[in-house]
């Protein structure tokens, strides 16, 4: 009777759902167990050198194989650091020009197009990264830093092909700010009309005020960063076309990199002739995997520990 | 009365930067659409109409965008009816620990890298089924589809007024029914655009795609156990090569997916208020 | 299943239904859609479903055509793809598809089944051999076409450039830093050499190029096969220095040459034909200085008694016997780009009409694929002995 | 120096094509308190932010006429607003000290941007000064740093009239300052803009007319837009010359 009774508040609702939440629940455990059962044998051979040293001995004789995957991870922030430094300034203005200036017509436009960057194929902004972007960079940015700036140790080297950590970032920043300005965008719009009468009423000027407002969004602006690295780090097909794919951890921007993504969207398909690759690039992934967790879950914390602390 | 001159300045000043630096963040995608067009349109104006039809020996595209309809149909058929009923739960219990963990657990999946679940997939379906296949790109693509699809189906119905479910149960309705029938109906104007955009968004999708689908150009898709092409898969081919007459297939080719994602994302946008993307 | 196709059908529903009402004794709450706005995108959305139904049902499909994927290195490229559309042309019912990726990954595609004909630069090596043999399967590979590597370089202003094969080493190990030291300018006599330094443009990915080439490093220079040797991937002197560039693929290592003045790489000839690169005079085995074309590959070719193991043996084949070849015209640097193909023991991995397609394809490029109208500038067809050799495994081929 | 703080002179204010505020004349002397009543939603909170052009921040809203403060029309060409909102200080309905800066910050904010002090402690001084004024000094000295969240909703209010008066304007505006905070606090509220009359003009906007019977000394009457009737506030009070006063007064009004 009583197992009938707990079935009975099992309802037909929870019948037809629970199956389907269960399955993405397992999906993603599943993903995850994938991730380290593959991955367990790079760190038996290498321990956790796989992350921390750059080398990349491919070798069809298995003893002389030996993978440290660091260009990868340190060209994955670099590029991830550098998008964020262009989307971050685009973002604020681009919300604070929408919510406080751009007349109701063009604030339409700007959001369609903001939403329309967001969706727009990732591979468009390869090609024309590629085909445009890269060469543009290198002519009109690089050549002229290199020129006037080579005094900054960092910028000492001449840019050569202008595929490098530099394009792949700024690209980056193009794509990842419509996501970053979306949740400044909000946060900023949210703001009581009380608090911007407030800081005007004290005779402050456009620019004083916006500063005061943008500081009480400030949390907001982080976690918008933080999903902004988030997604940046993640991307792969345009951020391979145009980083330069080289084993180099440098400082210098304009050098070519590798990325963690970019790493297995072009090792993974000649991994498995080798005996031990294939383990290396899904420890790639599974870190990869985990600072996107990571990432993603401290984002989301900052974001609603705000919301609470706002709505006073 | 102009006493605050440094403080007028910095203000203009500031309000110049605001202007310029909003104006330079939509510009990137004006400049794309202009150099797609203009790099694209050449490619197809001289091939013709078989640049939508015929092969890629012919000179066309047909079975990459036969191949995007494919991935998107079935991505859709495997990851709707779940996300769906996901959304549905999500919505229905927002303070239970599962619903709520199964929020977040939407949002960590919209973020994940989406490369990751093209190399599983490879995993758990190319190397067993030893072919690359229609089926594992459409499974990847489902993976990605799938919370999207439920953040739509959460945030539509929850915009819903409470009276419609205090009315339905008021005269006796269960909630299976309340939920599916009546609520899920009047919501349904924001579940289908939501999941639309969603679609249009995945259709766009490369990285899943490198090492599940496969590719097919030459011939047209036949089985969905063998591989299968996609726009954005062969672009990224095309890119790689050396050739200039590759790369003019590949803006032609740029320019066909740009097309669609704009047709069918434009109405889709200017019927719903905001998009989660 | 069930819960599945409930779920579907509620969808549907949901997507029919056009009014709701619902009495409440209390008070009494109608709900109607907004019926007018929503007419017409309903009307879109059905729409779209039909073309996207009649788009998967009524385009053209490939029946009747056996689809054959090729998959791996790009040192032969240009030619296969030549092959693949003339061989088209008169056998409509056979499609090739043809996918890129590299030498390893045409390794790799074949061991898993993902491709049907792989490709390979080198020859395979004894350990993936065995893995080959593990799938139960007899593995046969053969030469399909000859190549030459040829260094490239971008000097404004200078067309011909001899380079002998103590120079070219120091070139490649960082000894030579700039273009104008002696080393150079004394093969090069009367040709103004600029004073920049030399940037060494290689490869990023695993590449049979790269093998084939750091293979003639090493038997030319002893500093080199000591401290770098050879492989798909090394690791390159070059980059240590600050001099050193990758490109991915020969197309990535073509581009970066291309944009950036005074670099210099090696990579496959044609390439250099389609991309109109300066190709660099090497000396050879003789003390000559070699242009590579047509006559001094050939000439390579010809110089060598070619040692060619069956198609069952592969492993044992010596990827440096075209390497260096004696002779006053033969250009050093000259390999076979090899395929790969199951002998499909009972219908292991192909089906029947993928085992005929596969036999006459590969016939046919080993016959009238060898003749000149056939092949593409930058390579040059096989010694008809070698030839037999794939002819052998492509008659060994089963049809289930 | 006119004898008024405010004239205001056939003030016509638009949201788009709704015509909210109608022809208003008004002349408010300096030093008083002078209520501005009238229910809700009839225009008083509209009219009140245009006497310091936060109209301006509204892109629908249009203003003609004029508004002269000490004389000077604040919506002549060369008039700054910026200057306008520091001479006029203003109290919302709802407390808003910014809640993401401290009390110290809520009122060094405005007197650091707008450089009315040249030194550290000059400031602090003020800022001493202007809680003191404000009656929240005892309370508040010891946690100066905390952030505003802790306050009850009296004390976030005073600790905005501090922020207001700290800057020494010559005009203190407020806009039903007590409508969001319970009887006690709004007691201190009232106790001080009698406290502050002395030194400040101070118009009051409120629904409520007892609170404009307690603590002014001139009332206006609006009712949808217009002007109704306006004078001292026991007169008005006592002997309302329209029909509509009378009828608000008594609570007759809705």
């Amino acid at each position: 009777m009583r197992t009938l009774k707990k079935f009975a508040k099992f309802d037909r609702f929870d019948f037809l759902t629970y199956p389907a939440v269960l399955f993405v629940f397992l999906l993603f455990t599943w993903m995850l167990v994938v991730y380290v059962t593959n991955s367990i044998p790079a760190f038996q051979r290498e321990g956790w050198n796989v992350y921390f040293t750059n080398v990349w001995n491919a070798s069809e004789c298995p003893d002389k194989e030996y993978y440290g995957i660091l260009a990868a991870i340190w060209g994955s922030l670099y590029t991830s650091i550098i998008a964020l430094l262009v989307a971050l300034p685009l973002s604020i203005s681009y919300s604070i020009f929408v919510v406080d200036y751009a007349p109701k017509r063009l604030r339409g436009i700007l959001e369609i197009t903001s939403d329309i960057m967001a969706g727009l194929p990732t591979i468009i902004y390869g090609i024309w990264g590629a085909f445009f972007l890269v060469p543009f960079l290198k002519e009109w940015v690089m050549m002229p830093v290199y020129d006037y700036l080579s005094f900054i140790p960092i910028f000492s080297q001449k840019p050569v092909s202008g595929f490098s950590f530099f394009s792949a970032g700024v690209l980056l920043g193009i794509m990842i700010t419509p996501f970053v300005s979306a949740v400044v965008r909000e946060a900023y719009a949210t703001i009581p009309h009380t608090y911007r009468e407030a800081a005007y009423s004290l005779g402050l000027t456009r620019y004083e005020a916006t500063k005061i407002l943008v500081g009480y969004v400030k949390p907001a602006m982080i976690s918008g960063t933080i999903l902004g690295f988030g997604r940046a780090i993640g991307e792969t097909v345009a951020v391979s076309l145009v980083v330069g794919n080289a084993f180099n951890v440098s400082a210098d921007p304009f050098s070519p990199g590798y990325t963690i993504s970019s790493l297995i969207a072009t090792q993974y398909g000649n991994s498995f002739i080798y005996t031990h690759m294939t383990s290396v690039l899904y420890a790639a992934g599974l870190f990869l995997f985990l600072v996107g967790l990571v990432i993603t879950l401290l984002g989301m914390y900052v974001l609603r520990r705000w919301k609470k602390n706002v709505s006073i | 009365m102009y006493q605050f001159d440094m403080r007028r300045i910095k203000e203009y000043s500031f309000l110049g930067v605001i202007c310029i630096l909003s104006f330079l963040m939509i510009f990137p995608l004006f400049h794309i659409i202009f150099t797609v067009f203009a790099d694209g349109i050449g490619t197809l104006v001289s091939t013709g109409p078989v640049f939508i039809t015929g092969t890629l020996d012919e000179g066309g595209i047909g079975p990459a965008i036969l191949g995007t309809i494919i991935l998107a149909f079935f991505a859709s058929l495997i990851g709707i009816p779940i996300a769906f009923a996901v959304g549905v739960y999500a919505y229905e219990y927002p303070h239970s620990v599962i619903g709520k963990a199964t929020t977040a657990l939407l949002e960590i999946t919209q973020e994940f890298p989406t490369i990751l679940v093209g190399l599983f997939v490879t995993q758990i379906l190319v190397l067993p089924m030893g072919t690359y296949s229609a089926i594992a790109g459409a499974f990847a693509l489902a993976i990605i589809l799938m919370p999207y699809v439920a953040v739509y189906t959460k945030e539509a119905m929850s915009q819903i007024p409470f009276t419609f479910r205090e009315a339905a149960f008021s005269i006796g309705v269960p909630k299976v029914k309340t939920v599916f029938l009546i609520i899920a109906p009047i919501a349904k104007r924001g579940i289908l655009t939501g999941l639309l955009i969603s679609v249009a968004k995945v259709a766009g999708e490369t990285a899943p795609l490198l090492f599940t689908a496969g590719g097919l150009y030459q011939t047209y898709p036949d089985s969905l156990t063998q591989p299968v092409g996609a726009i954005p898969l062969l672009i990224y081919t095309l890119v790689q090569s050396p050739s200039p007459a590759d790369h003019a297939m590949a803006w032609g080719a740029s320019l066909v997916l740009l097309l669609i994602f704009l047709a069918a994302f434009i109405p889709l946008r200017l019927s719903i208020k905001e998009v989660r993307l | 299943m069930f819960l599945y196709s409930s779920i579907v059908l509620l969808c549907a529903y949901i997507f029919y239904v056009e009014k709701i009402y619902i009495y409440d004794v209390n008070c009494e709450v109608e709900v109607k859609l907004m019926r007018t706005s929503w007419k017409v995108s309903r009307v879109a959305f059905a729409l779209l479903i039909v073309v996207f139904i009649a788009a998967i049902f009524m385009w053209p499909h490939g029946a009747g055509a056996t689809t054959i994927r090729t998959t791996g290195a790009t040192f032969p490229q240009y030619q296969i793809q030549k092959w693949i559309t003339e061989y088209q042309k008169n056998h409509t019912d056979v499609k090739i598809e043809y996918e890129g990726g590299g030498s390893g990954h045409g390794q790799e595609t074949f061991l898993q089944g993902l491709t049907q004909i792989g490709r390979s630069d080198p020859p395979v090596t004894l350990d993936v051999w065995n893995r080959f043999i593990s799938t139960g399967d007899q593995p046969f590979q053969f030469p399909e076409i000859v190549g030459a590597v040829v260094v490239s370089y971008n000097l404004p202003g200078i067309s011909h450039l001899n380079l002998s094969q103590d120079t070219l080493g120091g070139i490649f190990i960082g000894s030579i830093e700039y273009w104008d030291n002696y080393r150079i300018a004394r093969d090069n006599p009367g040709i103004h050499l600029p004073h920049q330094k030399i940037i060494v443009v290689h490869r990023s990915d695993a590449s049979g190029t790269t093998d084939i080439f750091t293979t003639y490093l090493s038997l030319i220079n002893r500093t080199w096969a000591k401290e770098v040797g050879s492989g798909k991937t090394v690791n390159w002197p070059t980059d240590k220095i600050g001099r050193g560039l990758a490109g991915n693929g020969n197309p990535g290592v073509v581009a970066i040459l291309k944009q950036t003045k005074y670099s210099i790489c090696y990579t496959e000839l044609s390439y250099a034909i389609n991309e109109k690169l300066s190709t660099a005079a090497l000396e050879n085995r003789d003390g000559n200085f070699v242009e590579p074309t047509e006559k001094t590959i050939r000439a390579a070719v010809s110089k060598v008694s070619s040692d060619i193991p069956p198609p069952n043996e592969g492993y044992r084949e010596n990827i440096s016997q075209l390497l260096n070849a004696p002779g006053n015209e033969s250009y050093p640097i000259v390999a076979f780009t090899h395929l790969l193909v199951w002998k499909n023991i009972n219908g292991k991995h192909y089906t029947k009409e993928e085992a005929i397609a596969i036999k006459e394809f590969l016939k046919w490029i080993l016959t009238d694929g060898q003749k000149p109208e056939n092949l593409t500038p930058g390579y040059v067809g096989l010694p008809r002995n070698v030839a037999e050799i794939g002819l052998k495994a492509a008659s060994q081929i089963e049809v289930p | 120096m006119s004898k008024y703080a405010i004239e205001v002179e056939n003030l016509n204010i638009y949201y788009g094509n709704n015509h909210v505020i109608k022809g208003i004349n008004l002349k408010i002397p300096q030093k008083t308190v002078f209520a501005i009543m009238g229910p809700s939603g009839c225009g008083k909170s509209t009219m009140l932010r245009s006497f310091n052009r936060l109209l301006d921040l509204n892109k629908n809203a249009r203003v003609t006429g004029s508004v002269r403060l000490f004389g000077r029309d604040i919506y002549a060409g060369d008039i700054d607003s910026v200057e306008v909102r520091r001479e006029v200080g203003m109290v919302f309905q709802y407390p808003n000290p910014f809640p993401h800066l401290s009390i110290y910050d809520n009122i060094a904010l405005g007197l650091k941007m707008n450089k009315l002090v040249k030194s550290a402690e000059e400031l602090e001084g003020r800022i001493e000064w202007a809680l003191k004024k404000a009656g929240l000094w005892e309370e508040v000295k010891h946690r100066l740093n905390d952030y505003p969240s802790g306050l009850s909703g009296g004390q976030r209010q005073r600790l905005v009239i501090a922020r207001v008066i700290a800057m020494k304007p010559k005009v203190i505006m407020m806009d039903e300052p007590t409508a969001n905070i319970d009887p006690v606090g709004s007691k201190k509220v009232e106790d001080l803009i009698f406290e502050l009359k002395k030194d400040y003009t101070i118009v009051l906007v409120t629904h409520n007319p007892a609170q404009a019977a307690r603590v002014s000394d001139y009332v206006a009457f609006i009712y949808l837009g217009e002007l109704v009737e306006t004078g001292e506030t026991g007169k008005i009070f006592t002997a309302p010359g329209s029909k509509l006063t009378e009828k608000y007064l008594t609570g007759k009004l809705v």
